[in-house]
């Protein structure tokens, strides 16, 4: 009795994990998720179209993840109505990277394997989109790259599209900006991770092109509970400008502190301004300029009223804007090329990649797949708003 | 840098001292209230309980629920909130952390582990990946000398004082301190010498808990609140007990406060004016480094920890 | 579905590496480890630099193994005076230092971004031969060091490192050196952490700063514990069984109608639910540490 | 030949040991006596390297000890037993008695490895001794139990046994018979001697003055830290300072009764 005991317990638990993993079996042989909430709340039929995405749903980019996903989730119930994808419903299994690359590879293998996905939409650091592009350009899969902005993403290879435009496209529109303003010493607050790394080095040199000066580089580590001594050294530094970009919990410590410590009298440039200030109390962003993606074409009003309809509340982050557009071309390059198989979807995506009118301004991708321009608005956060410049 | 008159460099040490001495002291009121209640604990679970940090978020949210969804309002939604994180905090040493301390330390430590995680995947569940504020309103900060300091920040180090030296008295004058402390120390021959060690160890876990998310509210207060809260509070907090040494209060607030110096002092050291060169600062991308260079120093020349009474197992 | 089960399994037999040099630490030794995961990190940027400066792979794998050996020595030799959780707190600040200079010193280790496009033996086989060549690689490292930690624990090495773990004293008074033993047994496991790290960053061909966290060193603790702290066996159980709950918990939504905002929340809450629900019914693990016999008719 | 010269040891304000004397022949059972909290368990800590002591000099064979570390010491061939006999729980008998022995091939872990042969021999032949030692010690058919489930009288036996694995010179042993049967004690006793009279040196701790009188022909009487006494046995009960010093402790009966042979 006792040996059995014994052998029980190890015995259940492994039994459970087999039956976590063979259940993947039968989802898989069913055609992948019902009730899926992506698929927009009508129960996928069977043989379904299946699309993947990975998001940092939880971990410290949890906020953008789940933006991210609300994009694909009105995009995917837009695409149900209108008729879905050659005839069939659209799904699309979103899983979760919790922000890091080993587990992004995880779900990208299981998205690849068992879901048998025709693409994958991923993710939103650069250090996790790179080796998960990569993964996907080996496999032979379609990438869209949603919301990462290093220009290491362009060598990618011919799998892999990019609906957001690179640091190289933003960096320059900003310099030119903060130049034609007149603010000629710049000082320069981001992350010290990927995204913020490639914001610094392209920013410096078109803006030093552009005959300004960086007064300050801030790379600084994320989650922390005071960012003084990081602003202390930017005030030290006297710019004329402070160029910054933040989010979530980052963005309203950042914000907050400065405001505390008087430096919104300095002027502030955010780079994707909406996601900078919407986490911040309103008083604390008073007046911060900064650029954002055009949600002005009539694709990105209809989208940014669904999307108030659905949610309650105005974009979180630009981010949903990027998986939305993403998400509607591979539907509409598959329902084009009438087939799920990667080299066919590629030279539809690249066909349609021409001026597509996307809800974050016209897509064209340029030779390497990345979007190669990029309108961007120039706002002012006024009274809890961000509002269109002059 | 060159020659200075000396009213430039008084102000110029002004200038410099006064952020750094507002930094420390907002920091080591954080810090010092987390790492105080699981200082206090360890003793009575014996495993370093890493869901610890945990009721900062908890008590955070707890009262950004009683503050914003029951109306109560900052103050009363504040204590509330951390109540409810002290009751979590009893619930949870009742049902689990009782349980797990009777197993190995490693046992112990994976399964606070685990609940902490648990208790992540709880809030976000619940409230959601976004951070969060208290429904304070913002106001610029009162300028002192070039710094400025807010009146939240006021606040919360002047509360912090009070809590402490309440704890001080408490421990130091009343039975129920030298209970405390005889329990934490040793619950066995506490047990001996007729104290309810069971009473004891519940009101110090509830005091602990409720310490750890008084920590959180002010967190909250001063800036946001936000799922990794805990997560990111994880490793300066058992820095800072380990430094000041397992089990000594007044060993957690030095610690604390010497951590919260170094991280915003070393930052502001021009290594350039040392040396007479061009101005040479320590990249800021170093700062959590800090902490952990610091403990690390600690223990090669005090390897009791700065207060702990010699070697001491896990 | 057979792909993924197949990239699941060698994810697992690297964890097993992993799992079975923290056990011949934490396990055998009594050392609670923290920064374990800096064990595996030199193992996996001594391949990734070696590999970005055009090195041939088996270059990066030796270099991980030479440098994390003389890092477990040097950490051992901290354990002379500190006490076990004095001395696991030590450890996790190493890992953390470690962890900031690969995210700040870009020039070297690709900062935040990682090193990706790693070039590993089996790169140019493709499609199921490239996978089965990858798991029968990392399986067959595994075995080898199961061997190696079995033999390691069973002889006299491993003898006195068990001794020392529960009664240190009688050690000493054995004319052991505790600080020597400590510095040696993690000099000698370091090397298998750190190999099982250069073979994952050469699998998935990429390694950045995130994969050092010690939320890592956590999972690898979390094997141990649920295989049998103290059994190696257990050691590459537990590896397997919490990579199944892992990636297995990813078809939880697909089977469940979770609503997608909470899927993964709700994902982590079960596996953090699953860990604690067993921890309290089973803490000595799958399998627990067993007395060794001694073969006396030899 | 083992010598100490004014040994002092102080924790904190306490001064536990101060000026302590003491001189071992070879082959000699030298007992150290003295009322609880005397210092005779902080003298052999230091004796054996466990403690470094803050004034004096411990020479063995014209060997300083007193700075060397406790592992240093017992590999001069000084080795030491504990109070309290505790054993691994997680190791058989024959383990722990192995744990006992010198085995340079199969503690060193890339050499060990790789000889298996080497290792195997060197093993067989300690396994060989260890099982001839629990013979010796009437522990033979625990052989295959966890070290840790014995009694306290068989740990006691074991940590005697572990000790022997190497052949000591030296044998510091701290109240070898404290907490065990009647008869387990005469065991004790008897292999206790049959080991100095294979040429061990051996200083015992004891409280039972029978066990002293039958065993030592000197001992050493430590009170409040100093040598009050150096002297045969049944020379004790007439020494006043002995009598002092005993009187009011625990078990003064001991003076009188132990010193008669039984």
């Amino acid at each position: 009795m006792l040996i059995r005991r014994r052998l029980m317990k190890p015995a259940a638990v492994l039994g459970l994990a087999v039956v976590l993993a063979a259940c993947g079996g039968t989802a898989a042989d069913t055609g992948g998720g019902g009730g899926d909430a992506a698929s927009g709340g009508s129960d996928a039929k069977a043989g379904a179209v299946n699309i993947g995405a990975v998001l940092p749903l939880t971990g410290s980019s949890a906020s953008i993840g789940e933006d991210q996903r609300r994009g694909i989730e009105l995009a995917v119930a837009k695409i149900n109505e209108d008729g879905g994808v050659m005839g069939k419903d659209l799904n699309v299994i979103v899983e979760d990277s919790a922000g890091a690359a080993n587990s992004a590879i995880d779900a990208a293998k299981k998205l690849v394997t068992v879901d048998k996905v025709a693409a994958v939409m991923g993710e939103y650091s650069s250090g996790v989109t790179v080796p998960l592009g990569q993964y996907l350009q080996q496999e032979g899969v379609i990438h869209m790259n949603v919301g990462s902005s290093s220009p290491e993403i362009a060598g990618i290879g011919d799998k892999s599209f990019s609906v957001i435009g690179l640091d190289t496209i933003a960096s320059k529109f900003a310099s030119e900006q903060l130049a034609g303003r007149g603010l000629m010493r710049a000082a320069i607050m981001v992350p010290n991770n990927s995204y913020g790394e490639g914001i610094v080095q392209p920013f410096t040199d078109a803006f030093k092109a552009a005959g300004g000066s960086v007064t300050e580089t801030v790379l600084y580590t994320e989650g922390q509970t005071s960012y003084r001594a990081e602003l202390e050294r930017i005030a030290a530094s006297k710019p004329d400008v402070v160029l910054y970009s933040a989010y979530g919990q980052d963005s309203s410590v950042i914000n907050q502190q400065a405001f505390e410590g008087g430096m919104q009298k300095t002027p502030w440039f955010g780079i994707y301004l909406t996601m900078c200030t919407v986490d911040s109390a309103p008083a604390t962003v008073q007046n911060q300029i900064g650029m954002d993606v055009n949600y002005v074409g009539p694709e990105g009003q209809d989208y940014q009223k669904a999307y108030e309809a659905k949610y309650g509340e105005g974009f979180a982050s630009t981010f949903s804007g990027y998986t939305y557009d993403a998400t509607m071309m591979l539907a509409k390059a598959i329902d084009d090329a009438g087939s799920t198989d990667a080299d066919k979807i590629a030279a539809a995506l690249k066909k349609l990649g021409s001026g597509y009118a996307g809800a974050t301004g016209d897509i064209t991708f340029d030779d390497q797949n990345q979007r190669s321009e990029q309108p961007y608005l120039v706002l002012k956060y006024t009274d809890g708003k961000v509002v269109e410049e002059g | 840098m060159g020659d200075q008159n000396p009213d430039h460099s008084r102000t110029e040490a002004g200038r410099v001292l006064v952020p750094i001495l507002i930094d420390t002291l907002v920091r080591t009121s954080q810090l010092s209230l987390v790492a105080v209640g699981l200082s206090m604990t360890w003793g009575i679970v014996r495993f370093a309980n890493v869901a610890h940090v945990q009721y900062a978020p908890v008590g955070a949210y707890f009262a950004l629920v009683a503050a914003s969804g029951l109306g109560l309002g900052v103050v009363a939604g504040s204590l509330v909130g951390i109540v409810a994180a002290g009751v979590v905090g009893v619930l949870l040493h009742l049902f689990f952390f009782r349980r797990l301390s009777s197993f190995s330390s490693a046992t112990a430590l994976i399964g606070s582990l685990a609940l902490s995680i648990v208790i992540t995947a709880s809030i976000q569940a619940i409230a959601g990946p976004r951070p969060e504020r208290l429904p304070l309103p913002s106001a610029p900060g009162i300028p002192i000398g070039d710094a400025f300091v807010t009146r939240a920040q006021v606040y919360v180090v002047v509360l912090t004082a009070v809590i402490f030296v309440a704890l001080f008295l408490v421990l130091s004058f009343t039975n129920l301190g030298r209970a405390i402390r005889c329990v934490a120390a040793n619950p066995d021959l506490a047990s001996s010498s007729g104290i309810d060690v069971r009473r004891i160890s519940t009101a110090v876990v509830f005091a602990a808990a409720a310490l750890a998310a008084t920590g959180g509210v002010f967190i909250a207060v001063d800036t946001s609140m936000s799922l990794e809260m805990g997560s990111t509070l994880l490793l300066a907090v058992f820095a800072a007990v380990t430094m000041g040494g397992i089990g000594s209060v007044g060993g957690s607030l030095l610690a604390a406060a010497i951590l919260a110096l170094a991280e915003s002092t070393v930052l502001r050291i021009d290594f350039g004016a040392v040396f007479g060169s061009h101005p040479l600062l320590i990249p800021i991308s170093y700062r959590p480094a800090v902490g952990f260079v610091a403990v690390i120093l600690v223990m090669l020349f005090r390897p009791q920890g700065l207060f702990g009474l010699g070697g001491r197992r896990a | 579905m057979l792909d993924f089960a197949l990239y699941v399994a060698t994810i697992a037999a690297v964890y097993a590496l992993f799992a079975l040099s923290l056990n011949l630490q934490a396990g055998v030794t009594g050392l609670l480890n923290f920064g374990h995961v800096a064990f595996f990190g030199v193992g996996a940027y001594s391949s990734g630099i070696v590999a970005l400066h055009g090195g041939h792979w088996l270059l990066g794998v030796l270099v991980g193994v030479v440098v994390s050996s003389l890092l477990g020595a040097v950490i051992g030799r901290l354990g002379r005076t500190l006490a076990a959780d004095y001395w696991a707190i030590v450890t996790l600040a190493v890992a953390e230092c470690l962890r900031l200079v690969v995210v700040n010193e870009g020039d070297l280790t690709g900062g935040p971004q990682g090193i990706s496009g790693i070039a590993g033996p089996f790169s140019s086989v493709s499609g199921l031969a490239g996978s089965l060549s990858w798991l029968v690689l990392c399986v067959v490292l595994a075995a080898l060091a199961y061997l190696v930690a079995e033999t390691l624990t069973g002889m006299q090495f491993g003898r006195v490192l068990r001794l020392l773990r529960e009664e240190p004293m009688l050690a000493a008074s054995l004319g052991h050196n505790i600080t020597a033993e400590k510095t040696r047994v993690l000099a000698v496991a370091a090397p298998i952490a750190a190999v099982g790290g250069s073979v994952y960053t050469l699998y998935i061909s990429y390694i950045g700063p995130n994969q050092l966290l010690p939320i890592e060193t956590f999972l690898v603790f979390t094997m141990l514990i649920i295989g049998g702290i103290g059994n190696n066996r257990g050691a590459v159980f537990g590896a397997l069984v919490i990579q199944l709950i892992y990636a297995g918990s990813r078809f939880l939504k697909d089977i469940f109608p979770i609503p997608d905002q909470s899927a993964s929340s709700v994902r982590l809450l079960i596996v953090g639910l699953v860990l604690t629900a067993f921890l309290m019914t089973r803490p000595e693990g799958l399998f627990a540490e067993k007395l060794r016999r001694i073969d006396v008719h030899q | 030949m083992f010598i100490s010269r004014g040994v002092g040891k102080s924790f904190g304000s306490v001064q536990v040991l101060r000026d302590v004397e003491l001189e071992i022949e070879p082959g000699e059972i030298v007992g150290l006596v003295g009322p609880n909290g005397s210092g005779k368990t902080t003298l052999l800590n230091c004796l054996s390297g466990f403690l470094n002591p803050d004034a004096g000099t411990i020479e063995y064979d014209g060997t300083r000890l007193d700075r060397l570390a406790d592992w240093q010491v017992s590999r001069m061939g000084i080795r030491r037993t504990f109070q309290t006999a505790s054993q691994p729980m997680k190791m058989s008998v024959l383990e722990a008695m192995l744990c006992g022995a010198a085995l340079p091939i199969g503690s060193a872990p890339v050499r060990g490895l790789f000889r298996r042969k080497a290792r195997a021999a060197e093993q067989a032949a300690a396994v060989g001794k260890a099982l001839e030692l629990l013979d010796f010690l009437s522990l033979s058919h625990m052989t295959e139990e966890p070290a840790g489930r014995l009694s306290g009288g068989q740990k006691k036996l074991l940590s005697l046994g572990v000790a022997l694995m190497t052949d000591p010179k030296v044998l510091l042993l701290d109240e070898p018979t404290a907490g065990v049967n009647p008869t387990l004690r005469l065991t004790i006793a008897d292999r206790l001697k049959d080991i100095n009279a294979n040429g061990t040196t051996l200083l015992v701790i004891e409280h039972d003055m029978g066990f002293i009188g039958r065993m030592c022909e000197r001992v050493y009487v430590l009170d409040k830290g100093s040598v009050i006494a150096a002297c045969r046995p049944d020379e004790l009960k007439d020494n006043p300072r002995v009598v002092e010093a005993y009187l009011g402790a625990p078990r003064p009966v001991h003076v009188a009764t132990g010193v008669s042979r039984p």
